[in-house]
């Protein structure tokens, strides 16, 4: 059943429009997570969604009501702001139970719930102080815990792990993912960070200045992306595109020219039309294997990192371009030494001359937005 | 928050009450007092509607030149009192032992009742008695007696300084208030980048409570058009009208010579006058944007 | 139920002389109350009136006699019969400054006169004879003159504020200079040959006045001369008292010097009075509760209290003026004062004289053009 | 011992020199008056003047101080009863101005200018012209003469002043709070008394202030028409019993005034202390 | 040269201690990195390096000089605050320009380097917006902006990047070390981000409520780290930690029980002492891999999460205690189904009972702080 429905919605601030049209369809219980780069309209979104913005086009259905004209809590949500928007007179415990006050629970409940929340969120400690005397982490971890004690049918989270530490962000991360479990709600959550999108959620909305670019579960988008946008989004390091010349398209196969690089030779049949325009060849760091595959290509590395768990290679290609590749473990590469690195055709992806994907069994089209 | 019904039902709820008081108090007076300028309303029982006459009478006299003195007046009272105020915040927000005593001792001024404090300030003035007066003798600036009052242009200024002292400690502490509630980090990272005191002042303090200021100085140029007691117990508007403002003259009219109803014409005028000014002033000064202030 | 009758008395407390008059009248005329209300002097006359213009007047009320005139003309008040043997009791003029028309508006019940006071002390010091004021109008500018140049200390004081007493002190010269503003039958005669003389006398003698005259009122001046720098003063009975209370140095009083024009000692007279309010619905009664306040027996008791000139003559004055001969200029003067004019509009009036004075102490204007243009500007206030 | 104060708020010798010459200038501009009011109070009624100029008078005594309760016994009362009518005044002024200012910051509703501007335009008219009309409106509602005479025109005249100092004030306060409050369910009445209400602390201080010493000092020709009774005078109208007929007891009325102000003084001092600084620190990210 | 020496820094509020004696030593030109769990006083320690705070005891030197008390400007130090602190009521253009304002640069200057700035930071199209409008990700970088106009010798950052996308947060991160290396200041950089801390940091800074756990390089934090605290906060997902007991030491190995899942032998010499006491066993997930190795053991996988990149297992160990093990790519292992996975003792590390590392070369005693 479809928990929340948007059609269509639109904002605009003066003349400006920030979102431009968006459908999207959550299911009951299901984690969304909306991503898209800085300034895009992600929390303008969310504040649509929890009735903080007035909308100026579309709708807004949740549990099968319209909403558009309803208060943030007769839409049933409950919200973590970017900004923290905590009360700077009250302790955090105080903060943290405000929304039960507002309900009117007793005060056993509310020390009992918050008292939860404030052990989860590592807290305890510090729920006599005021927020003027919180780091930004603390901050951060009050205003979830001001969302979680409540339980409502949709949480609407603003990067809320944004400035924790990856430890706690990781614990933080299981929490959510468990509470969600726990209590079925529907979640949609805003994040820039990879991993929480990938792990968390369900399902990804990527968003590009105001329109939806794709909606799909995390691999889909990682393994298909319906455009160049979405396959340079997703993952990071980003996929590294070269631009070449369809020089023909036969047995299922569509030859690419990359000038200096190659020519490669990638499984996607019956596009004859491609052949003589200008495409992208996609390829992401970590599908690049030292030594010779089915296409190799010669690199030369510039700053070599090496994470520990794995090695980046800022390289560039034998046509000057910039490439990164990315290395298991801590192999042998030093700046300004070549070496060849290979690749599975099966895992470029390529996108015609719009940046539309061209997938290998021609779907093409199947792009939401 | 979204701009629903609900919400502006809700801010007409709250601001009913406030509204129901002030029509039901002064909404009368204010139409009566409309009314009474059209009228030959004196003394007398009986009052005859005499339409336009008596505004036309005001223009008559040298109306003019009071309506210019009137706001030059207010020009430099309001001016000195947001310039001082502003200051006076800015020392008593310093960080330094005693500002608590300081504010406190800022408050006389204004708690005292208007014609007491006036009434000093008369005794400062004079030429004979006075403080202002008698140091000036003391330290060999003058070598004798001023009598502030005696002279349409000191008179003026006199008249002006008493009005800013009444005014200046409400000013100082709105101020303050202002000036407390900018966040702290602000101006710790303008001094990271090197901004000094007097600069911080100028462009994080000073936009920062152009709003406040803005407010202030409206109410207070309201105030102080219409500032009566000041003028009138320090030199009645004399000499020779030197120090006679609008005010001033409708006071005399009205009260002075009970002629109510070209007091009322006055009034009205008055009223209009401030209408217009204020609106014209609230327009300009909230669209220049105090980020524009360098 | 008794039927009440509001009345106004100006001041802080109740005069006690009043308070237990009202006593015996409730006593006398049973069935009606006295509801007194005591309003501080500043606001005592504005206070009425504004009761007045707003409908609910007080039945009687202690007002200025100078509003008299204008409080008639617009029908506030009621006249005030007067039996001939009442008005002859007083002294002459009193009951003048009460009437308009051929009417009488209010009933007398303080009486203000003024005199001139001189500092001895400065006197000998300039050179001049401490027990000789002068008498007339040259002698008083020519010590004053004297004074200011032998000890550099002002030897009269100007008074030329925007207050209703710059016009007093100026009537002072008008008076003691047979002067008039205004004739029985209405005619503005303020533009004459002794109004000019007084008022060219009175700018002769700011030359040799305090710094800055158009700063100081009456109690201002007052209150320099009480510290010993000024020469001469015109002024009221309660600076002998102040001077008596200050002890600072010798000092005397005497009748206002005289104009060449001048018939005889002259003064200015100010009255307060009872007016009683139309509508109140005891008007019969105020009226006859305001006489008893006033009679010939009761007066006396509290004109003593206040310290206030007597209204009516008798052996009672004479005494007075015997123990106390700081007393006599005062009751001389009244033969030949002048009151407060009456007025329809007395603020225009005043406000016109003060404008006069004030044009001329500060130079900005000669005294016969000003005189001229006074007398022009008076007419709109009859 | 260690300058514990942040850096940012320490000053240097010579800053500390500025900023206390600037206090004392201040200072001496406010209380000068009061200085030449104390020596007045000082003197004997003979020798209120006196020249050559000094500051402590020659033979100066506190009797005034002690005389002016014979002469008007009822002093106490009247400076009780300005306590008691400021105090009322501003508690409903407050009730009335705190919801409307929050009104006006916060919402955008039809007619708001022109509101605001109406509240403006009550204070355009000066008291004295309107005085008569509204002393016809007090007589038919029949509260002449008692407290409330003087309570309910000076709400009304005090409100306008009130809502716009405190409407500047709220409109500093972060948005968001408001938001946050209301996406968890806090009515908008909730946000307003637990939210908006302890944060606007200082601004509502002021307000207060300036509503209360409005009452208590400067509206005091309400007191004088629309009331006759002596028991419920306010200090204002009390000071002028000492304006005799030709005289003013200056010395006395001195003294009472400074015994008058003495109360508000105080209490002005315990408010004070609510005028604190940060009490948005923390609130949200820039 | 030492540009930056921080020696038993202390700071108190109230009788809370925040920095309990902190002690650095920062090169010219160098970038070092603070982490640290969220509250621990990173941020506290910037803002006394900055002068922003008040010692409470200890020392700063910046180039030779004691600065305790001088003011920032004088310290030579920018900052960028993690609260962004920018000024409301200026424009975007005007906030960035702001030092250069203070500076008394001309118009043309201030145009030129705010443009500059503005152009890196992706704000061209932002400059006459007030912060009030810009999303989270645009304040922060007008934030950044406003630090990089000057060029001061120290830079502070505070969490610079924490609401950046993942694309934006990869150029930012390379224009900020490029701009480390254009102008060769040194650079003290707070972030929460592994990534960041371990490509661009010099030097890492661990921080532990209020004292430093351990100052190296990255790489030498990820494979030395000098206590359990470093060696679960440095990498993630998080190390693994496994309690077994010493029960022999020899030629060069010290020999582990670890219950029900193995014996391991680890190649660490000389530690007899060890014997018969509790240690911990530290396995990277990254290091193991399917099927066996030197030492094996079976998992059970519970939750399988798949980032394309590489996938992770939450499983459980004989023993019942969790164990996280991350593959490369996407491996064929579902929820629920044992398998065996290795890995090279070599690559475990080994702490005491007290949470010391025991390193291979018994420099067990070397940790800072
Ligand atoms: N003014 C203060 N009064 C009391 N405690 C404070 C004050 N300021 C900070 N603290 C406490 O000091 C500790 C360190 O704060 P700091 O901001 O330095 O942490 P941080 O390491 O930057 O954390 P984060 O990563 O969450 O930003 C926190 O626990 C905080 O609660
Ligand atoms: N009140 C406003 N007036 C004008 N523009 C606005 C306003 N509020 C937001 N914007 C603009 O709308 C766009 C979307 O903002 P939004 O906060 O939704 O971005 P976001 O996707 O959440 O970004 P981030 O990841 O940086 O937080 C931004 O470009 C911002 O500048
Ligand atoms: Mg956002
Ligand atoms: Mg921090």
């Amino acid at each position: 059943m479809s928990q929340l429905v948007l059609s269509d919605l639109r904002k605009s601030f003066g003349d400006l429009e920030i979102i431009k049209g968006v459908n999207l369809d959550v299911s009951e219980g299901e984690f969304v997570v909306f991503v898209g780069p800085s300034g895009c309209g992600k929390s303008t979104l969310l504040r649509m969604i929890a009735g903080l913005e007035d909308v100026s086009g579309g709708e807004i259905v949740i549990g099968g009501k319209q909403v558009k004209d309803l208060p943030p809590v007769k839409r049933g949500i409950a919200m973590v702001f970017q900004s923290y928007a905590l009360y700077p007179h009250m302790s955090v415990f105080e903060n943290i139970a405000f929304p039960l006050r507002v309900e009117g629970l007793s005060e056993d409940k509310i020390k009992e719930r918050v008292g939860a929340a404030a052990k989860v969120l590592q807290l305890e400690s510090r729920l006599q102080q005021r927020p003027g005397t919180l780091s930004g982490g603390q901050r951060q971890r009050v205003a979830i815990g001001r969302a979680i004690v409540r339980q409502p049918k949709i949480f609407l989270f603003d990067e809320p792990l944004s400035n924790l530490d990856a430890a706690l962000r990781t614990e933080m991360r299981v929490e959510l993912m468990s509470l969600h479990q726990k209590l079925g709600s529907t979640m949609v959550y805003v994040t820039h960070d990879q991993v929480e999108a990938m792990t968390m959620a369900d399902k990804i909305v990527v968003l590009n200045a105001g329109t939806i670019e794709q909606i799909g579960s995390p691999l889909e988008l990682y393994h298909k992306p319906d455009n160049i946008f979405v396959a340079g989004f997703i993952g990071s390091p980003k996929m590294n595109f070269l631009s070449g010349t369809v020089t023909a398209s036969d047995r299922g196969n569509v030859v690419v020219d990359l000038g200096k690089v190659g020519t490669i030779k990638l499984p996607r049949g019956g596009h004859p039309d491609l052949v003589g325009k200008t495409v992208t060849v996609g390829m992401r760091p970590e599908h690049l294997a030292l030594g010779e595959d089915k296409f190799s290509f010669e690199v030369t590395p510039g700053i070599v990192e090496r994470l520990g768990i794995h090695t980046l290679a800022y390289c560039t290609l034998a046509d000057g371009k910039n490439f990164v590749a990315l290395f298991e473990g801590d192999p042998e590469i030093n700046q300004g030494v070549s070496f060849t690195v290979g690749i599975d055709p099966a895992k470029c992806q390529l996108f015609d001359s719009d940046g539309i994907a061209v997938h290998k069994e021609s779907q093409s089209g199947m792009h939401s937005s | 928050m979204s701009r629903s019904k609900g919400a502006s039902l809700f801010a007409f709820c709250l601001l009913l009450p406030a509204l129901l008081y002030i029509t039901g108090i002064v909404a009368y007076p204010l139409v009566e007092t409309v009314n009474l300028s059209f009228t030959d309303a004196a003394l007398k029982p009986v009052t005859k509607w005499v339409g336009w006459a008596n505004y036309e009478k005001i223009f008559n006299v040298n109306f003019s030149t009071i309506i210019v003195r009137t706001f030059i007046w207010t020009f430099f009272s309001v001016a000195i009192k947001m310039i001082i105020g502003v200051c006076a915040a800015v020392l008593l927000n310093a960080a330094l032992p005693g500002r608590a005593l300081f504010r406190i001792l800022l408050m006389p001024p204004w708690i005292v009742p208007m014609a007491i404090g006036i009434f000093m300030w008369g005794w400062m003035y004079n030429g004979q008695f006075g403080m202002i007066s008698g140091l000036l003798q003391n330290f060999g600036i003058t070598d004798g007696p001023v009598a502030f009052l005696g002279y349409g242009r000191s008179a003026f200024w006199a008249t002006i300084i008493t009005d800013v002292w009444i005014g200046v400690p409400l000013v100082t502490i709105y101020m303050l208030a202002a000036i407390q509630s900018i966040p702290k980090d602000l101006y710790e990272a303008a001094w990271t980048d090197g901004a000094g005191r007097f600069y911080r002042f100028r462009r994080i303090t000073l936009p920062m409570i152009v709003p406040a200021l803005i407010t202030m100085s409206m109410l207070s140029l309201i105030a102080t058009f219409n500032s009566f007691d000041i003028i009138w117990i320090l030199t009645r508007g004399g000499p020779s009208g030197e120090t006679t403002t609008m005010i001033i003259d409708t006071y005399k009219t009205a009260i002075g010579s009970y002629k109510y109803g070209e007091g009322a014409a006055r009034a009205v005028l008055i009223c209009l006058f401030l209408s217009v000014f204020c609106f014209f002033y609230f327009r300009t000064v909230s669209r220049i944007s105090s980020g524009d202030i360098r | 139920q008794d039927k009440v009758i509001t009345a106004l008395f100006c001041g802080d407390t109740m005069q006690p002389a009043h308070a237990e008059f009202i006593k015996t009248w409730e006593g006398n005329n049973p069935g009606f109350k006295i509801q007194t209300e005591v309003v501080g002097w500043d606001q005592c006359q504005d206070k009425a009136t504004t009761l007045a213009a707003a409908g609910t007047p007080y039945g009687i009320a202690y007002v200025g006699s100078r509003t008299l005139k204008q409080f008639a003309q617009n029908d506030l008040i009621v006249p005030i019969p007067f039996s001939e043997d009442e008005k002859k009791a007083y002294f002459p003029f009193v009951v003048g400054t009460v009437t308009t028309d051929g009417q009488q508006w209010g009933i007398p019940v303080a009486f203000s006169t003024k005199a001139l006071y001189w500092n001895k002390d400065l006197f000998a010091q300039a050179g001049l004879d401490p027990e000789k004021p002068p008498l007339t109008f040259a002698e008083e500018i020519a010590y004053a003159k004297q004074i200011k140049e032998k000890t550099g200390i002002a030897g009269f004081g100007v008074v030329a504020k925007d207050y209703d007493n710059t016009m007093h002190q100026f009537l002072h010269w008008v008076y003691s200079n047979n002067g008039t503003v205004i004739d029985d039958a209405g005619n503005i005669t303020l533009d004459s040959k002794e109004n000019l003389e007084a008022l060219t006398a009175l700018r002769d003698i700011t030359a040799f006045a305090e710094e800055g005259p158009t700063s100081y009122e009456q109690n201002e001046v007052r209150s320099i001369f009480l510290d010993g720098k000024l020469g001469m003063i015109q002024a009221s009975i309660a600076a002998a008292n102040r001077l008596k209370e200050a002890n600072k140095f010798k000092w005397g009083v005497t009748n206002l010097p005289l104009g060449p024009s001048a018939k005889g000692p002259g003064t200015l007279l100010i009255t307060d009075s009872l007016a009683v309010f139309k509508g109140s619905g005891v008007e019969e009664k105020a009226i006859e509760f305001g006489k008893f306040l006033t009679s010939p027996e009761n007066q006396p008791v509290y004109e003593k209290q206040e310290g206030l000139t007597p209204l009516r003559p008798g052996p009672a004055v004479d005494k007075m003026v015997a123990d106390d001969p700081s007393w006599k200029p005062y009751i001389d003067g009244i033969s030949f004062g002048g009151p407060e004019p009456l007025f329809t509009d007395y603020k225009g009036l005043q406000n016109t004289m003060i404008q006069l004075v004030q044009s001329v102490v500060t130079g900005t204007a000669e005294p016969a053009d000003a005189l001229k243009k006074a007398a022009a500007d008076l007419e709109q206030y009859k | 011992m260690k300058n514990s104060k942040p850096m940012i708020d320490r000053y240097t010798w010579y800053e500390t020199i500025g900023i206390y010459a600037g206090i004392a200038v201040l200072m001496f501009f406010v209380l000068a008056p009061f200085i030449e009011g104390f020596l007045v109070s000082l003197k004997p009624l003979a020798l209120l003047f006196s020249s050559p100029y000094s500051f402590w008078p020659e033979n100066g005594s506190f009797t005034a101080y002690f005389t002016l309760w014979d002469r008007v016994p009822m002093m106490g009362w009247y400076i009780f009863n300005s306590l008691l009518l400021a105090f009322v005044i501003t508690v409903v002024v407050m009730c009335l101005v705190v919801p409307a200012a929050y009104a006006f910051a916060r919402f955008e509703f039809p007619g708001r200018g022109a509101l605001l501007g109406a509240f403006l335009a009550v204070n355009m008219f000066s008291g004295a012209v309107l005085l008569i009309p509204l002393y016809r409106l007090m007589r038919s509602l029949g509260v002449l003469n008692t407290y409330f005479a003087m309570i309910v025109p000076g709400v009304a005249f005090l409100i306008p002043t009130a809502i716009w100092l405190l409407r500047a004030y709220m409109m500093r306060i972060p948005r968001e709070l408001d938001e946050a409050a209301w996406v968890d369910g806090a009515s908008r009445l909730y946000t307003l008394r637990r939210v908006i209400l302890p944060i606007a602390m200082p601004g509502i201080m002021v307000a207060a202030i300036a509503t209360f010493i409005g009452a208590y000092a400067q509206q005091f020709i309400f007191a004088l028409t629309f009331n006759s009774k002596t028991e419920y005078m306010p200090i204002g109208v009390g000071l002028f019993a000492f304006f005799g007929r030709q005289e003013v007891i200056w010395n006395e009325l001195m003294a009472a005034c400074f015994i008058g102000i003495t109360p508000a003084l105080l209490i002005i001092v315990f408010l004070q202390r609510y005028l604190v600084a940060g009490l948005t620190a923390g609130a949200v990210k820039q």
